[in-house]
């Protein structure tokens, strides 16, 4: 059996005190230990973010690669291995700003892995600029004026793109962030799970309190998660009532379904001293 | 009469099957044991525009196109307005006999065969398509060549394309061969007769990197189209259930390379390919796996720039670039084949490099090596050994705490540390892009940043000591000439047009050496300062508008070549532009 | 009066005979005739692709540049000359693929700006690789097994994404096409057209009957263009019938209401001599 | 006693208004007519980790940090124990009372200064994060400066937070200086005295560069936050509506540059900003603003490297890249300004040329020059004049015709062809990244490229041309020493140390000249080779691993310097260490 303890690392998180990714962390090892999954079974991907040191204060395998593009890095890390399970964790800003382009097409892919966003509606690393989900108005350092377009909307756009399990969950509620991670990993497909984390030094607004105030869950609402317009309906519920837990999940082949190269064996597993291009060669002659 | 010696050519607009009847021709050729060497230029768009493809077959190994044109096969009138300057005495067309020749639009020298294309396709029941077949079969007929090996070629060419196609394209090829023979003199100068020798195969440089690839053991393979690099894509996919391999045409160029970096950080060999412009998308990713440690191979297929620049030709404009790209200082192995031989070879190599050292490796191609295709003798699988480098010991790993990370990037004195992939129990750690310490935690520390750096720079130190020094040679690949009069130093593909200008400088009684630079880093600083310590006169010669490799040579060793021949226009060079140039660098410097 | 011919170029176009970008061309002319603007106040901003070639063959202001980045170029063209019509033209690669993180950001940012997507479900200018449009299944010289993933829809994703007008043509329609560019550039705001676009040389699947037989117009279907979610279903509609014409229309302000340095004065024609910078010297003092 | 010459830190953790407290410091010292240079510490992380800034306060000009602090306060006790080693003899400690000291931790020569923090911002009733405030009043008092201008700092800096927080800050710091005067004797070796003369500025690298930006008619700003470069887009942002500029934050670095490139064309001054890795996803867009021929000024601030490196401090390790980012040849002109004042004025100078030769000019700064602070004089708007370049002249667009293109890619001598933009009548023409004829037409002509490629190129000539050569300097600026034990070449913020360490050297009997390098492209070859040529020794100072700068050099002049005085832990040069590496290169060779 997997303990918490075997993932814990010597170094603390350097986090903030107070910052919503410590509860995100604890969920996401809470998880692991759920699954019971071994920690060298795990592979934590990240981009560049306070939400993208994961990696480095989790006892599995990391990549902490660049900033946006940590699902192409997970994708490739999965269809080399499919025995592994694989994270991509980070921020708003990598994943739905800078990220944009890979974000959708993984969407599209349903490779089988999780993808979680620490949302926190602000580019905590850079100290505090806007984000793709900073809302209309909002004043940042690099808008001090306002941020003039509307913010992205995660969940519609994953919804749009062909995602097959596409969940919302708050850091400041450990216990239901914990269940719909293990909801994302069970799900056989591409799993999304986008993260309210509260950033305690450059958002004041979307606060624990906000949140707290405003989250209420699909599931103990009896939300129909197999209803393609009805979740997108969910999904652009904003303001006094905000929904999370699971909006859409649907079953259908994973990408490494259709790959009879993999079928067998991981590709990692798979001997390459022995490969015999003569019949190759021939048809060139 | 000149046998076996000659340069066919075909043109038309786009989209008229040109490069396929070229390839027929060429591999007719070749399974009669004659050597080829094609060239194919096409605009940047796909039907309409003017397309040319040039075949050079002779009994002797040839390493490019040549001046002068024997026989042309004029699909439409533009092709002989065009190409009309290149033929030679005694040199035909072939051409639609409904297309009016004045007399003056064409030199008295030239044999012209007009052929009646639409009467006979009607005559023979095929569709219009197939009038570049019955171009061929005339042309085989004028060169008197077997027509027996012409459509075995077809057959195997379209088997997968069932019974009818190649019936069709066979009958449309006999019916051009037989009007030529019904029609005309057999006078034409130009002859091919097959040697009795095997056939070798035909292949471009992107084949053969390929087959590089696959036999290299590359599981992963992700790239997104961009010429002259998508044939890459397109055979890997290909070959892709044949040999267990995973092909992704990816969102865009950025993905393709943090793909590869995914895959070989997981232990799977990786490969990705582009050109100068996704190359561009891809810098931030190459400095990535420079900092992570991990094996990727990149193919850099050259094109002229800048940016979009002329898409479909050649160019050898991103030297300094690969050498260069993305930011701070990290091992930037770069390997540059010169032929399709070292296509195959180097592009296993680059595999060994990228996972010996843990370290992405590039392998600069350009247009010409990529596209035009050479008959070449079937390669040896077994020469370059798989070496997968220093996994951790397992020893080590046993020994190692549950509650640590794994030293994966322990300080070593040739800077290479032991290797662990997801999976491995007790093999943990995260590989960072921040600077870390030996067990891959984020450090700020001096002293590690300093260690740190020094390890992955010994790397390099490393690597460059297993290198052998290049070596010079005369004409023909004999011994360098002792007394040379020039030495030309190139890399890449230019390698095929010096060494025929070599044969005609060595007739011209210039004696000539050749230094290939194969390792564009580590450069061999050492070979050739020497060379150019000792040499009468050097030069360079480059598919560039700068000079970029003359600019390495001075920074890595002070001194300037005498003479940069260069050539920008997008097309390679021919032997005897080099010849001319260097015959002017040795008589009058 | 702006005629025709004062938007034809000498040369003709060199794609492919039958290529459906010749229609869309000819519509894109006909609007701006139709709209009667100088051609000297256009911009026709594109990246690389058989499509991204619109500019050379029109006699407006152009910007062919690289593959994927017209959006960003097309947005700071708009915002430094306001004055401007700026059009935005490419291929499905180029916008969907390669280009998605900047479709995405610009469909939220509302620029009165008019986007137009030649999509030909294929890369055509590369030979025939498959696109993120290509149906799953289909085979190209990239996916010889099969494309795995499904594709994108780029409707409701524009819709997800906070576009104002979204809409989508048929380049084998030219009328219907005019007709939805005035429209698109007449909206006040970001207006998105995704133009179904036959390539003879390298999809033979979607062709011009392909289409023929399965487009069905919108408007005259008397679809609601207010209503989001009805906007959304609509946009899920594929196969047998497709619907064309006008998904989502809705009046907001544009990225530029919202810029009071462009007010009065384009930027471009604001005068820089005279700039005044020791107030801000003091600042520092 | 020593008298308008010392060096103040404070240190504590991320978060704790660090640095808002030593730019209250270094304003108040500036305020009193004494200059100030300011450097400060950070890790890549928002709260808790170590943050650290040092004021070095003299009477004269000063260009670095230097060894030796005299005053420190230490918010933590984890602050005394990083940085006690620096502390010179006499110098004071500011902590809280509640942290227990052993007596052997600190040197005996050390006085300490303990302060009940908690007590006294109990007492005058404000909140806790205003400790820094009593500890920097406490430090004024120490060094016995004027407490009146320190007031006034705050009132300055706090002006748009209201009066409520003013008079805290205050109160707060009055505090911090009562309990010094009343408590502690007043005989601390180190005093600062205001001069009566006028303050300067206190700024850094980056507000100058904005600044400039301003100044020259920047209109259009479009970046993606990237250390050290993202104060520039706040400072741009901050400013948009003063100077009605559109600040864009954009979605990616690919965006802003393309951005960037859509309001040059559109005939708009604009600019991006970015560091290494965002550098990286520019690097196509690059290639395309050279050949478009679009203007576009880009600020690469570099940081420590490969990858994300160490992102918060600073490096010089990108200078090769700069010069051959993006795929061809193409007119690349690279500046790099070495301290604030050039900041400002080469930031202008690169719109201009920017728009004069029509292409991207690339402004290379480092962490560095773009975040410490210095005192500086107020810059001279008036010095560089706008040069917008040539646009089409109204008579030749009256001319042309209706159905063409305008010639807006004309040959010409000088390289630079007359621009157009939207909205000029019969200025029409499309902008192509495929290479393009006179008209801006795609073409694939032999002719027409070779002629494009050369137009372009001439384009550096002429800048070249137009460029002075740069000067050798002696001390302090004064002519060069005919008789020099070594001359110094360096580019960029490694100029101030080497300013400090020439004064160290010059002490030592040592005379040094000094060759700036502030256009890396076009390289003034002519003059570094003069001087390779005549100096007795040579030596490069950079902040990078392998001298990149030394390699340049060999490059353009086959001469290798005598010494590469190299540094790459993320630390600026200390002059000492300058000093030290280049006796030993004078006396030791
Ligand atoms: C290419 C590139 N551009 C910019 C940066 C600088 N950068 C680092 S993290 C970050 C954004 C952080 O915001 P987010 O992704 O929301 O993560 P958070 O810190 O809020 O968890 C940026 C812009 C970078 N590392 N790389
Ligand atoms: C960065 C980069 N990668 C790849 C290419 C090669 N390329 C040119 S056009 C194109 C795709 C064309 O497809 P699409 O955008 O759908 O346009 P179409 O030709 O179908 O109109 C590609 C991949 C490029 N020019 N730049
Ligand atoms: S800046 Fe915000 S997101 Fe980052 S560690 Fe601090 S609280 Fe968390
Ligand atoms: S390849 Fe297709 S899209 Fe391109 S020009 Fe030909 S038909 Fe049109
Ligand atoms: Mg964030
Ligand atoms: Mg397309």
């Amino acid at each position: 059996m997997v303990k918490m303890t075997d993932l814990n690392v010597i170094d603390r998180p350097n986090w903030c005190p107070g910052c919503g990714n410590f509860g995100i962390l604890i969920a996401l090892k809470g998880a692991i230990v759920e699954l019971n999954i071994e920690p060298e079974n795990v592979a934590m991907i990240s981009g560049i973010g306070c939400s993208g040191k994961v990696p480095h204060w989790i006892r599995t395998y990391g990549l902490h690669g660049i900033h946006g593009r940590a699902l192409p890095v997970a994708t490739a890390v999965k269809l080399s291995n499919n025995g592994l399970t694989v994270f991509t964790v980070g921020g708003d800003g990598d994943g739905y700003g800078i990220g944009m382009c890979h974000f959708i097409h993984t969407m599209r892919r349903n490779i089988d892995m999780t993808y979680i966003v620490h949302n926190n509606m602000i580019y905590g690393l850079t100290t505090g600029q806007t984000s793709p989900t900073s809302e209309k108005g909002v004043r940042t350092k690099s808008t001090p004026s306002g941020v003039i377009e509307v913010p992205v909307n995660p969940i519609a756009l994953a919804i749009s793109a062909g995602a097959t399990f596409v969940a919302r969950s708050f850091g400041g509620d450990v216990k239901h962030l914990q269940k719909t991670i293990v909801a994302a990993v069970k799900h056989r497909g591409l799993s999304f799970v986008d993260v309210f984390q509260p950033c305690v030094s450059f958002n004041n607004v979307n606060t624990y309190d906000w949140y707290k105030q405003r989250v209420y869950d699909l599931q103990a609402a009896g939300h129909d998660t197999t209803d393609k317009i009805k979740a997108f309906t969910k999904s652009q519920e904003w303001g006094e009532h905000i929904p999370i837990g699971i909006f859409y999940e649907v079953l259908s082949p994973t990408y490494e379904d259709e790959l009879p190269q993999i079928k067998d064996t991981p590709l990692v597993k798979q001997l390459i001293d022995n490969i015999d291009i003569s019949g190759l060669m021939d048809d060139f002659t | 009469m000149a046998i076996n010696r000659l340069t066919w050519k075909i043109g038309g607009k786009a989209g008229e099957g040109i490069m396929a009847t070229g390839m027929i021709f060429s591999q007719s050729c070749s399974r009669g044991g004659l050597h080829v060497y094609d060239i194919s230029e096409y605009p940047s768009l796909i039907k309409g525009g003017h397309n040319n493809l040039q075949v050079r077959v002779e009994d002797r190994e040839i390493f490019s196109q040549v001046k002068g044109v024997n026989i042309l096969i004029a699909l439409n009138k533009e092709t002989i307005l065009l190409h009309k300057g290149e033929l030679v005495n005694g040199a035909g067309i072939i051409y639609d006999s409904s297309e009016v020749i004045e007399p003056k639009e064409i030199n008295d020298n030239i044999r012209l065969y007009p052929i009646p294309f639409n009467n006979i396709i009607k005559e023979i029941g095929v569709q219009g398509i197939m009038k570049n077949n019955v171009a061929l079969g005339a042309s085989i007929a004028l060169i008197d060549y077997d027509f027996g090996i012409v459509g075995e070629v077809i057959k195997d060419n379209f088997k997968r394309k069932g019974d009818k196609i190649i019936d069709e394209n066979t009958r449309a090829a006999k019916a051009g061969y037989d009007y030529i023979k019904n029609n005309f003199k057999n006078d034409f100068e130009y002859k091919l007769e097959k040697t009795g020798k095997p056939g070798r195969m035909v292949l471009t440089g992107n084949d053969a990197i390929c087959m590089g690839a696959i036999n290299a053991g590359c599981k992963f393979y992700a790239a997104y189209p961009m010429t002259p690099a998508s044939s890459i894509l397109h055979f890997m996919a290909a070959q892709e259930r044949r040999f267990n391999i995973v092909v992704k045409h990816t969102e865009d160029e950025i993905s393709a390379i943090n793909m590869a970096i995914g895959a070989g950080f997981t232990g799977v060999r990786a490969m990705t390919g582009t050109s100068g412009g996704g190359f561009c998308l891809m810098t931030e990713g190459y400095g990535l796996a420079g900092m992570l440690e991990v094996p990727v191979v990149i193919i850099l297929s050259m094109r002229p720039g800048p940016s979009t620049g002329l898409p479909t030709w050649s160019e050898q404009g991103d030297l300094k670039f690969a050498l260069n790209a993305s930011q701070g200082d990290f091992p930037r192995p770069v390997l540059v084949p010169g032929d399709i031989e070292e296509s195959f070879y180097l592009t296993q190599v680059a595999f060994n490099i990228a996972e010996k050292y843990q370290t992405p490796v590039i392998v600069l191609s350009d247009k010409n090596l990529a596209e035009n295709h050479k008959s070449t003798d079937k390669f040896d699988p077994k020469k370059v050994t798989i070496d997968r480098g220093s996994y951790a010991d397992p020893a080590d790993l046993a020994a190692s705490l549950d509650t640590t990370f794994f030293k994966r990037y322990k300080y070593t004195e040739n800077g290479i540390s032991p290797r662990t992939i997801p999976g491995m129990k007790k093999g943990i750690y995260t590989a960072s892009s921040d600077e870390h310490d030996e067990e891959g935690s984020i450090s700020e520390d001096i002293d590690v940043r300093i260690k740190m750096m020094q390890k992955r720079a010994r790397k390099m130190d490393t690597l460059a000591k297993e290198l052998k020094q290049p070596e010079l040679v005369g004409s023909q690949d004999t011994d360098a000439n002792a007394d040379a009069d020039i030495t030309i130093i190139a890399a890449g593909s230019t390698k095929g047009p010096i060494k025929e200008a070599m044969i005609l400088l060595e007739k011209e009684g210039i004696k000539v050496n050749f230094l290939q630079i194969v390792y564009l880093n580590p450069f061999p600083s050492e070979k050739v300062a020497e060379v150019l310590g000792s040499a009468k006169k050097t030069a360079v010669v480059e598919n560039n508008f700068s000079g970029q490799l003359a600019d390495i040579i001075k920074e890595k060793t002070g001194k300037d070549v005498d003479k940069r021949v260069l050539k920008y226009d997008g097309r390679p060079f021919y032997p005897e532009e080099i010849f001319t140039a260097i015959k002017e660098v040795v008589t009058h410097g």
